[in-house]
């Protein structure tokens, strides 16, 4: 099967994102592959370009006022969706009142507009947004694939009250953006149609078929095969194997993700109380810091991700290389045993007789359950090797693996010393940022909070405030870079590596993907499907079809009918020759 | 419905006999000159004259004995993903036989001492399955009444449920790891020992035999320790057999779902690397056969022992699984 | 009308051999009824089966069966199934099991009616299915069961019932002989005794000739002109039914006449007649005659001479050298056998 | 007597929990049907137990769960918690539980916010499109040569197929769809994968014929992985009830008759041999079924086995749960079925 | 009309006691699925002298099995009772077990009374390790094996049940009874599975033991000329009742049951020698649904024989037949309304 490239333009063919389509309600939705669906069929306000900054798409332009609390989007005209309908600013506002009074709306988008105090539609083409404190993220909220798409108001109205069950499955779907969605068969496929009035510019194909595919490996076959024209989220294995071959070109983007390990130094709730098993040595920031210079990461960014990812340091990933951070000098946790050994051994930490240290105050062995995530092979492979090394400095690490859901249990209750855990983020940072913080701590009754390894310090919490009103790019890149500081001092969260993004085309079949490099330069990885869905085009090179099923099938059926023949025949010739019983 | 021939039948009828002597006194009394059957040496000597069991029981000689000894030339620097150096997946080449994996290590050492996990595994979640299936078998087989009856409706309920599904549910619910998948296998494949073992119990006690012992004056419990349970022995030998090769498989799927110990070497677990890790894409073909086939083999192994064993002790009926 | 000449069949089984029939002639003419009498593992169900070739594979026939002049060892197989329940049909040991359990005895009798149609249908056209099934309900009801009954299945019947199905199902296709291998074992005495009288009825009548085995020598007694009694694969004594039984020539056919007592002669009373010792095992027989080794007359060269079968008056034979006219009366045994004592030989 | 033993011993098996009443004849089949009903039933209410045990009151917090990696407010996670019926007791979560179930609700998953039930509908088809023709052809070829070899043990089809379907049967099911996979998908070698890599169809080829041959076409691997470890178990079963049939006197009956062999085998042979065959087959789809989550994982068929997988990994335990009671459900369902085929099929049971 | 006389020794003083006494025995097997409850045991009186030999004759399913295992305490009756010198049998397992060492059994199918695994050894002293007689125990069943008629018995000892004949096995099972020093045998058809030869020897040994030992037997049979051969006395049963009772002589050879006399007519014309055979019609009577009546009346061809006048008068299809005392007048007694008419 070949794509069908008789029809003008063509069909770019690719797996659906990630692991998948959840759901097709983009008020429920969150995986990579429903987002990456809604940002290819509805509209947001604005797009963020590679290096961060905003540019329109809805909305031509926008202004704040004075206090930063009223933002007003002039909304472009003239647009229409996909049933012909025009798009208004009162869609916009909308949708945006609905996520924020309707807690079923909010399921996937909830957070993004917790500071919005109103938003109104004073006419078809402004849009005014007011907020309770100053949103510096405002231009984050809105845009495709991380932030809020925006529905047709006369489409989802008769649905509010069944918004839980509605699966928005009447074809093609009512949107806007570069495609319109005419197909989708859960764990099979979506089928595109091209939108030629697309505001930001046509996409150059005519048709888009997303295929699901549950293991890269038949994706990775299936592009070799030429059964897909464009792969993302390969592992090193498959992109090396991809490198070489000809026809292929296989292309890495900067790493918008941190992998990492997470360190309990004293769960408590928000009012200090003491919660949680984790081990009292690992309160000691001593302790931690050996910990950090127990760690080879070039070892593991060589042997676990081939060379393809960038040693970590700082919280944020290399794709928001305005925010980068690095350490610097004596700051730096450097690989160091020896180093990580005397830090111990000052601290009073002696080792007994089996070289495992142990806790003076507590008196207990510095024995750490080192919790994996059971269903990433990553952690399983990472976390041998922390063990050979932590073992080094006398730290004994055992590696217990669980579900998500455990882990995720037992890490609210505290019940836990180390984690691997590891973390994407979106152009904005807040939300990242924001699980380091005081506030994100369980309640009083140990309820609630959204905490990622109970790190709280006071100094954190007022840079996190003031970056939300920092207005200024600089000003804001300075406080998150200050942020970043505090986090990597504390050790924490050790971050290990930062996997660089790793994809493939077929150079016979699409032209014009964004590869770039594997860095600022590369494609702005969690927003690869709107730029590549504008950019790709198809390739002059006359499209080699793949067998043709026909044929493969009459050529099975026809030698399974002759061998059936032949072996009734055979079986008759004997029957009759040798009856015997 | 399994029928199983009760093993009293399988003796065979006339007894392995030497050639006609020329001793007269052999002539007339030929019974008297039967050498006393030496049960195991004949039952060698029949288990020799099958080759396919010869060769299973070879096969798991082999392995069993790579298993333990492979302390002995495996250290613990060959498997440490921080102490070896080898190219990370490599083609076989000298000092890699079967190449390597991604950390470098060598796949021949690996799937050797991998066989150590996977087989105690097998034989660990086999011990468990037998000893629940015997009990239960035995017990519902020699108490009728509700005992016996519950017994027996729970034994065909827990058959009739699926068993992959059923062991992936008790692992993801009791977690990740070594001891869950064997406890997984064991719930789930008690039940056709029971079931087996309980018709086996039931056609022993129909014999006339154990009429004959109460009729000695022997109670309950004599019947079931010196009658009921040696009839039953041989097959519940020959069951576990059999059980050890399907745990094996079992545990090889469960790992490779990920339900195993994902840090441990098995392979179930290898597999579950190789293809997670792309191997099939880059055509790492060392990475990707010798676990299987090792897994192939050794359940062979297991599979044509125990039919072989079963076919010398019940002739008739070739036990299906 | 059947003649068989010196047949010999051996099983093979895992290296083993076992020599179950070990040469025998009979002969039966159009008519006849001969009862073939043993103990368990004589061979008498072999050399039935082998008639018709009906043995598993791991037998080796040798010999010859001659069925009308022509002999069926070497014949096609398809003329072998030709003769085979046309000419020659088989009664067998368990009608319980004889019986296919998932099949209505209708269909059961029909089946060889239609197989062998060209025959039974006289003119020559095929035997349509509904000639076949109307001569299936004149059978059962020649038997005794019920023509309505054709759709019951075999369970629905009691063991005698089905006993009787199976001869119905024997005279199908008007056989010349009839082969029944323990037809009333399994049965009780009433019941054999009904089914026995029903047979003998059915086949004087048709005069079809019939082999009967048995073990009980009288119940063949009852049912057959001439008896022949088999030891150890070989036929130690044959003749006229009456004859055999009065006035037994060799000692196992007396021993095994007399196990069975007439009620009233005072001579069995209290005193069951017994021969001391073991069967043989066929595989493991030695060179002289089988019996030696429990007869109570045992001479010298019974050890080591091969014995045969010799005239013992007219139409008769024995196995036994005593029956030979020359032979030298020797007056004391071998052995002083203790009675009661089978475990003493040794 | 003893003529009645084998009959009635397989007729006590058969209708064990039947409880003999006095009555003799009458409304044999509706009571039969309804003590099968009845044991189904209870098996199925059985069957939720174990399922509500293993996931209602599994420790991990189901909130965290969901919620975690998304922002989520305090009071939407004790709204959720509400949602979920935490904070009921247990009892009442189970008699919920039970009656949701019954009534086809099978509580909202995790991972994709929505009704269990609803996906587990979208994904039945193809799960049963690619059992249903593997189990049609693994049964149809594993019953023709268990029947063949085991009428004749020790022939050269005997030898091939019983070492073929032990061989097949030892094999992983995943590793021989992985080694199917590189063989015919990807290619080995100069030879060039030909079959498609995974999935059910090819969404480009739409319409009709075309679309029915082209989901024939992605079939084929995953369909013939399961056939060939499936198959052998049909050629085991059907060989060895060849086998214990072979020594009955009523095949020497029909060969006797003058019956050719193959008509001895057709009409006599194997209508007795597939009997206990039928309950085996039925009882193995258990095995089957677990078949299908490995294949359709290794080939993305996007069906109910892939739907468990992808539930195992968070875990998804409402979706877990869902998919772990259809297929009991289903398993059970087949064994009813197989009882009452196996009563039309036996005479013995029938009269009954 | 038989006559009445009972035989009930009230109080009897052990010595002279019978070894073995049944009264008013009934053993109703439970329903099983399909049928009725099996009456197979339907109203005995029976007794066992000292040093006697009882033959108990019937067809297949009658219930002889079920009386003779009711006789060993292996079935618990219904209602009625089991004396043991004239002490009634308890149920509870200590008494039982006393019961059983002093009346033993043996079973129709030798070979598979053996337990397979067992060697000639384990399989006679059994029994004594059982009853806890420890001492001497190797003596104990290298007597028993010889009084068995396996000698020397130590040729014997390290046998499996596989590797001897058929009479060798039955043998072993006698010896494995007679280890216990019991002073009643119920064997039931202890010869019917064996050759025609071996026959007579096992039969002679139940002649010995009551010779030499002083054994009561009681043998369990379908076959007359095992009464002729060895019994004192023989009961007929007929569908769970004993029809007719009395001395070999007076049964077998002045018949007054109608079926006694059907069953002997048979037999004597199958040994060739004897007149016309008398066949009864129809199947083997059924114990889930016996007769109102004379139970033996549908098959009766006496009462076959009689006009609708007679068949009024006689009424055995209508009137119940007393139990047959187990002390039957001299001359035998036999449970028919028509006996005397005959
Ligand atoms: N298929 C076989 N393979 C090997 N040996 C066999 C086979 N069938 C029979 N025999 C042996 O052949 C001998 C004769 O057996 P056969 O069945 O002819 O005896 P029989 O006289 O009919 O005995 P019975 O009265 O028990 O039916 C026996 O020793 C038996 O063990
Ligand atoms: N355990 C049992 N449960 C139900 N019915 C039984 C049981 N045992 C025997 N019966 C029935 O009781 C009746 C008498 O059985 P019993 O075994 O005493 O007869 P028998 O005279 O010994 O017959 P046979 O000559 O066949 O041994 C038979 O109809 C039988 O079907
Ligand atoms: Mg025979
Ligand atoms: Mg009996």
């Amino acid at each position: 099967p070949g794509a069908s490239a008789d029809d003008g333009g063509g069909t770019l063919r690719m797996p659906i994102a990630g692991i998948g389509i959840d759901s097709m309600n983009p008020f429920l939705a969150y995986f990579a592959g429903s987002l990456d669906v809604f940002a290819g069929i509805y509209p947001a306000l604005n797009t963020v370009e590679q290096d961060g900054t905003a540019k329109p798409y809805l909305a031509d332009s926008w202004t704040t006022s004075e206090d930063k609390l009223t933002w007003t989007f002039k909304i472009h005209k003239g647009l229409k969706w996909s049933d012909g309908k025009p798009i208004t600013a009162e869609d916009a506002a909308w949708t945006f009142n609905l996520i924020m009074t309707n807690s079923t709306a909010a399921t996937a988008n909830g957070s993004l507009v917790a500071n919005f105090a109103s938003v109104t539609a004073p006419d078809d083409t402004t849009l005014v947004v007011r907020t309770k404190q100053p949103q510096a993220t405002m231009l984050a909220v809105s845009v495709p694939a991380s932030g809020i798409p925006i529905v047709p108001k006369h489409i989802w109205e008769s649905h509010v009250t069944d918004l839980k069950n509605y699966k928005n499955d009447s074809f093609p779907v009512v949107g806007y953006g570069p495609w319109t969605l005419t197909d989708y068969k859960p764990e099979q496929y979506a089928k595109y149609d091209a939108n030629k009035d697309f505001v930001l510019g046509a996409p150059k194909y005519d048709h888009m078929i997303q295929q699901a595919f549950k293991n890269t490996d038949a994706a990775v076959a299936a592009l070799r095969s030429g059964q897909l024209d464009y792969v993302s989220g390969l592992n090193p294995v498959q992109y090396k194997a991809l490198k070489g071959q000809a026809g292929i070109k296989a292309y890495e983007t900067v790493g918008n993700r941190w992998s990492g390990i997470e360190v309990n130094g004293g769960a408590r709730t928000r009012d200090g109380k003491q919660i949680g098993t984790g081990h009292p040595a690992l309160g000691d920031v001593k302790v931690r810091e050996a910990l950090a210079r127990a760690i080879d990461r070039a070892t593991i960014v060589k042997k676990v991700r081939d060379n393809l990812a960038k040693v970590g340091a700082s919280y944020l990933p290399p794709s928001l290389p305005q925010y980068a951070w690095e350490p610097s000098g004596s700051d730096k946790f450097d690989y160091d045993p020896a180093k990580a050994n005397s830090v111990l051994d000052e601290a009073g930490y002696k080792k007994g007789s089996d070289g495992i240290r142990v806790d003076p105050k507590s008196k207990r062995k510095l024995e750490f359950r080192l919790g994996i995530h059971s269903d990433d092979d990553a952690d399983a492979k990472v976390s041998t090797y922390l063990a050979g090394w932590f073992k080094e400095i006398g730290v004994k690490a055992d590696i217990q693996a669980m579900s998500s859901s455990k882990l995720n249990a037992d890490l609210a209750k505290g019940d836990w010393d180390i984690l691997m855990d590891s973390w994407s983020t979106g152009p904005d940072p807040t939300y990242l940022l924001g699980i380091q913080t005081c506030s994100a701590l369980p309640d009083s009754k140990g309820e609630g909070g959204s905490t990622d390894s109970f790190f709280c310090d006071k100094n954190y919490d007022d840079l996190f405030l003031r970056q939300q009103s920092a207005f200024d790019e600089k000003e804001r890149a300075g406080l998150l870079q200050q942020m970043q500081a505090i986090l990597y001092k504390a050790n924490e969260n050790i971050m290990i590596y930062n996997a660089n993004g790793l994809a493939a085309y077929r150079t016979d079949r699409v032209d014009g993907i964004l590869t770039g490099k594997a860095d600022s330069t590369g494609a702005y990885p969690p927003q690869p499907s709107l730029a590549q869905y504008l950019n790709a085009a198809p390739a002059n090179a006359s499209s080699s079809s793949g067998g043709n099923s026909g044929t493969v099938i009459g050529a099975s059926a026809a030698a399974v009918v002759v061998l059936a023949a032949g072996g009734v025949f055979l079986m008759r010739r004997r029957s009759s020759s040798d009856d015997r019983e | 419905m399994t029928h199983h021939e009760p093993l009293t039948q399988a003796d065979p009828p006339v007894a392995v006999l030497p050639s006609a002597s020329t001793d007269p006194a052999a002539a007339v009394a030929p019974v008297a000159v039967k050498p006393r059957r030496n049960g195991f040496g004949n039952f060698v000597r029949s288990f020799v004259r099958i080759r396919s069991g010869v060769a299973g029981l070879g096969i798991l000689v082999v392995f069993g004995l790579l298993a333990l000894c492979a302390p002995l030339f495996i250290s613990g620097n060959d498997l440490d993903v921080i102490k070896v150096d080898g190219p990370s997946l490599h083609s076989p080449t000298d000092g890699y036989p079967l190449g390597t994996d991604q950390e470098g290590r060598s796949i021949l050492l690996l799937v050797i001492w991998g066989a150590r996990s996977s087989l105690s595994i097998g034989l660990m979640a086999t011990v468990l399955t037998v000893v629940l299936g015997s009990a239960v078998g035995l017990v519902a087989g020699h108490y009728g009444g509700w005992i016996g009856k519950a017994l027996m409706h729970l034994t065909d309920w827990f058959i009739a449920l699926p068993s992959l599904p059923l062991a992936i549910s008790l692992s993801a619910v009791i977690g990740q790891g070594t001891s869950s998948i064997t406890i997984a296998i064991a719930v789930t494949s008690w039940s056709s020992t029971a079931r087996l073992v309980r018709a086996q119990t039931l056609a022993v006690e129909a014999k006339p035999f154990i009429e004959r012992a109460r009729a000695l004056g022997a109670g309950g419990p004599q019947v079931m320790l010196r009658h009921v349970l040696p009839n039953v022995t041989p097959l519940i030998l020959v069951s576990s057999t059999l059980t050890v090769a399907s745990a094996i498989l079992s545990e090889a799927t469960l790992t490779f779902l990920g339900l195993g110990d994902p840090t441990g070497i098995s392979w179930g677990a290898m597999l579950n690397s190789a293809l997670s890790g792309g191997a099939v894409t880059s055509g790492a073909w060392w990475y990707l056969y010798p676990p299987g086939i090792a897994i192939l083999i050794v359940v062979l192994g297991f599979t044509l022992t125990g039919r072989a064993v079963e076919t010398i002790l019940n002739p008739r009926s070739v036990k299906t699984r | 009308m059947l003649e068989v000449r010196d047949l010999k069949v051996t099983y093979r089984s895992g290296g083993r051999t076992v020599p179950a029939v070990r040469g025998v002639d009979l002969t039966l003419d159009a008519g006849q009824t001969l009862g073939l009498a043993g103990e368990s593992g004589s061979g008498k169900s072999t050399l039935a089966m082998s008639l018709l070739r009906l043995l598993p594979a791991a037998a080796e026939v040798t010999g010859q069966v001659l069925y009308q002049g022509e002999d069926l060892l070497t014949a096609k197989w398809s003329r072998m199934r030709a003769v085979r329940w046309a000419e020659a049909s088989v009664v067998f040991q368990g009608a319980m099991t004889a019986l296919n359990p998932v099949h209505t005895i209708g269909d059961q009798l029909v089946e060889p009616i239609l197989l062998h149609g060209r025959r039974a249908g006289e003119e020559g056209g095929r035997t349509t299915e509904k000639q076949a099934r109307a001569r299936a309900g004149e059978l059962l009801e020649s038997v005794g069961v019920p023509a309505r009954r054709m759709r019951s299945y075999p369970h629905e019947f009691s063991g005698g019932q089905r006993q009787r199905i199976m001869i119905a199902m024997a005279l199908a296709c008007r056989p010349n002989l009839i082969i029944a291998d323990e037809p009333t074992t399994a049965l009780d005495v009433m019941v054999q005794a009904q089914i026995l009288d029903l047979l003998s009825g059915l086949v004087r009548d048709e005069g079809i000739g019939v082999i009967m085995i048995s073990h009980d020598l009288s119940v063949l007694g009852q049912m057959c002109d001439r008896l022949a009694v088999m030891y150890a694969g070989e036929l130690v004594e044959s003749g006229p039914s009456r004859q055999l039984l009065d006035a037994p020539e060799h000692p196992y056919t007396r021993a095994l006449s007399r196990a069975f007592p007439t009620i009233g002669d005072p001579a069995s009373r209290m005193a069951p007649a017994g021969l001391p010792g073991d069967p043989p095992d066929p595989s493991a027989l030695g060179a002289g005659c089988p019996f030696a080794a429990r007869c109570p007359d045992v001479h010298e060269v019974c050890d080591s001479t091969p014995v045969e079968l010799w005239p013992a008056g007219p139409g008769r034979q024995s196995a036994c050298l005593r029956a030979l006219p020359g032979f030298p009366n020797i007056s004391t045994a071998r052995h002083e056998i203790e009675p009661s004592a089978e475990g003493a030989r040794s | 007597m003893a003529d009645t033993i084998d009959v009635t011993g397989a007729v006590a098996a058969k209708a064990a929990g039947a409880p003999g009443a006095g009555r003799r004849r009458g409304s044999a089949f509706p009571r039969y049907l309804a003590t099968k009903l009845v044991a189904a039933a209870i098996s199925f209410l059985a069957t939720l137990v174990i399922g509500f045990v293993l996931f209602s009151l599994m420790p991990a917090d189901p909130v965290q769960s969901i919620t975690r990696g998304r922002p989520t407010s305090d009071a939407q996670m004790a709204q959720l918690r509400r949602q979920l019926g935490l904070d009921q007791s247990v009892p009442e979560r189970f008699f919920h539980f039970v009656t949701d179930t019954v009534t086809g609700h099978l509580g909202t998953s995790w991972e994709f916010q929505q009704p269990v039930s609803s996906l587990i509908g979208d994904r039945l088809w193809p799960t049963l499109l690619l059992m249903g023709t593997a189990t049609v052809i693994s049964v149809a070829l594993g019953l023709w040569l268990g029947v063949r070899s085991g009428w004749r043990q020790g022939s050269w089809l005997d030898r091939i197929a019983t070492g073929a379907s032990l061989t097949l049967w030892s094999v992983p099911t995943f590793w021989l769809g992985m080694i199917l996979l590189i063989t015919f998908s990807v290619g080995i070698g100069p030879l060039p994968g030909f079959l498609p890599a995974g999935g059910m169809s090819d969404p480009a080829i739409t319409g009709g014929l075309d679309h029915v041959l082209d989901v024939a076409e992605h079939l084929v691997l995953p369909c013939l992985t399961m056939v060939l470890v499936v198959f052998a178990q049909y050629v085991a079963v059907m060989r060895s009830s060849i086998i214990d049939e072979l020594g009955s006197p009523y095949l020497l009956t029909a060969r006797a008759k003058g019956l050719r062999d193959d008509d001895v085998r057709r009409r006599h042979a194997v209508p007795n041999a597939l009997l206990p065959s039928v309950t085996m087959i039925f009882m193995h789809l258990g095995t089957v079924l677990g078949g299908a989550i490995t294949v359709e994982t290794v080939y993305s068929w996007p069906g109910l086995g892939q739907l468990s997988y992808q539930a195992l990994k968070v875990p998804d335990l409402p979706l877990l749960q869902g998919t772990f009671i259809v297929f009991s459900a289903s398993v059970i369902l087949m064994n009813l079925v197989a009882d009452v085929i196996y009563r039309f099929l036996d005479p013995r049971v029938r009269a009954q | 009309m038989t006559a009445t006389t009972t035989g009930t020794v009230l109080g009897p003083a052990a010595a002279t006691a019978p070894a073995l006494e049944v009264r008013d025995l009934h053993i109703t097997y439970p329903p099983r699925a399909g049928r009725g409850p099996a009456r197979a045991v339907d109203g005995v009186d029976l007794q066992l002298g000292r040093g006697e030999i009882l033959a108990l004759i019937g067809e297949s399913g009658c219930g002889k099995s079920t009386l003779a295992r009711a006789l060993t305490g292996l079935v618990e009756p219904t209602s009625g009772e089991v004396l043991c010198d004239g002490v009634p049998l308890r149920y509870t397992s200590a008494a039982l077990k006393a019961h059983r060492r002093k009346v033993q059994f043996v079973l129709q199918d030798p070979g598979g009374a053996l337990n397979p695994r067992q060697n000639v050894f384990d399989a006679v002293a059994e029994g004594p390790r059982l009853h806890r007689m420890k001492d001497g125990l190797e003596q104990r069943v290298h007597t028993a094996l010889s009084k068995a008629g396996l000698r020397p018995p130590e040729q014997f000892l390290s046998r499996f049940p596989h590797e001897m004949s058929g009479g060798q096995q039955q043998r072993v099972v006698i010896a494995g009874a007679l280890a216990l020093e019991p002073s009643v045998i119920v064997a039931d058809e202890p010869v019917a599975s064996l050759d025609a030869s071996v026959r007579g020897e096992i039969l002679k040994l139940v002649l010995d033991l009551r010779r030499d030992l002083g054994l009561s037997s009681l043998v369990v049979s379908h076959d007359l000329g095992l009464a002729w051969n060895i019994a004192d006395r023989v009961a007929v049963m007929y569908l769970g009742r004993i029809v007719e009772v009395g001395t070999v002589e007076e049964v077998l050879l002045a018949p007054k049951h109608p079926y006694t006399k059907a069953l002997l007519s048979v037999v004597s014309a199958q040994g060739g020698r004897g007149g016309r055979s008398q066949l009864l019609q129809g199947e083997p009577p059924d114990p889930t649904d016996v007769p109102e009546g004379c139970r033996f009346h549908p098959r009766c061809p006496l009462w076959a024989g009689l006009d609708a006048a007679g068949r009024a008068e006689a009424g055995c299809d209508r009137r119940t037949l007393p139990v047959l005392p187990a002390q039957a007048p001299a001359g035998g007694g036999a449970a028919c309304h028509l006996a005397s008419v005959s």
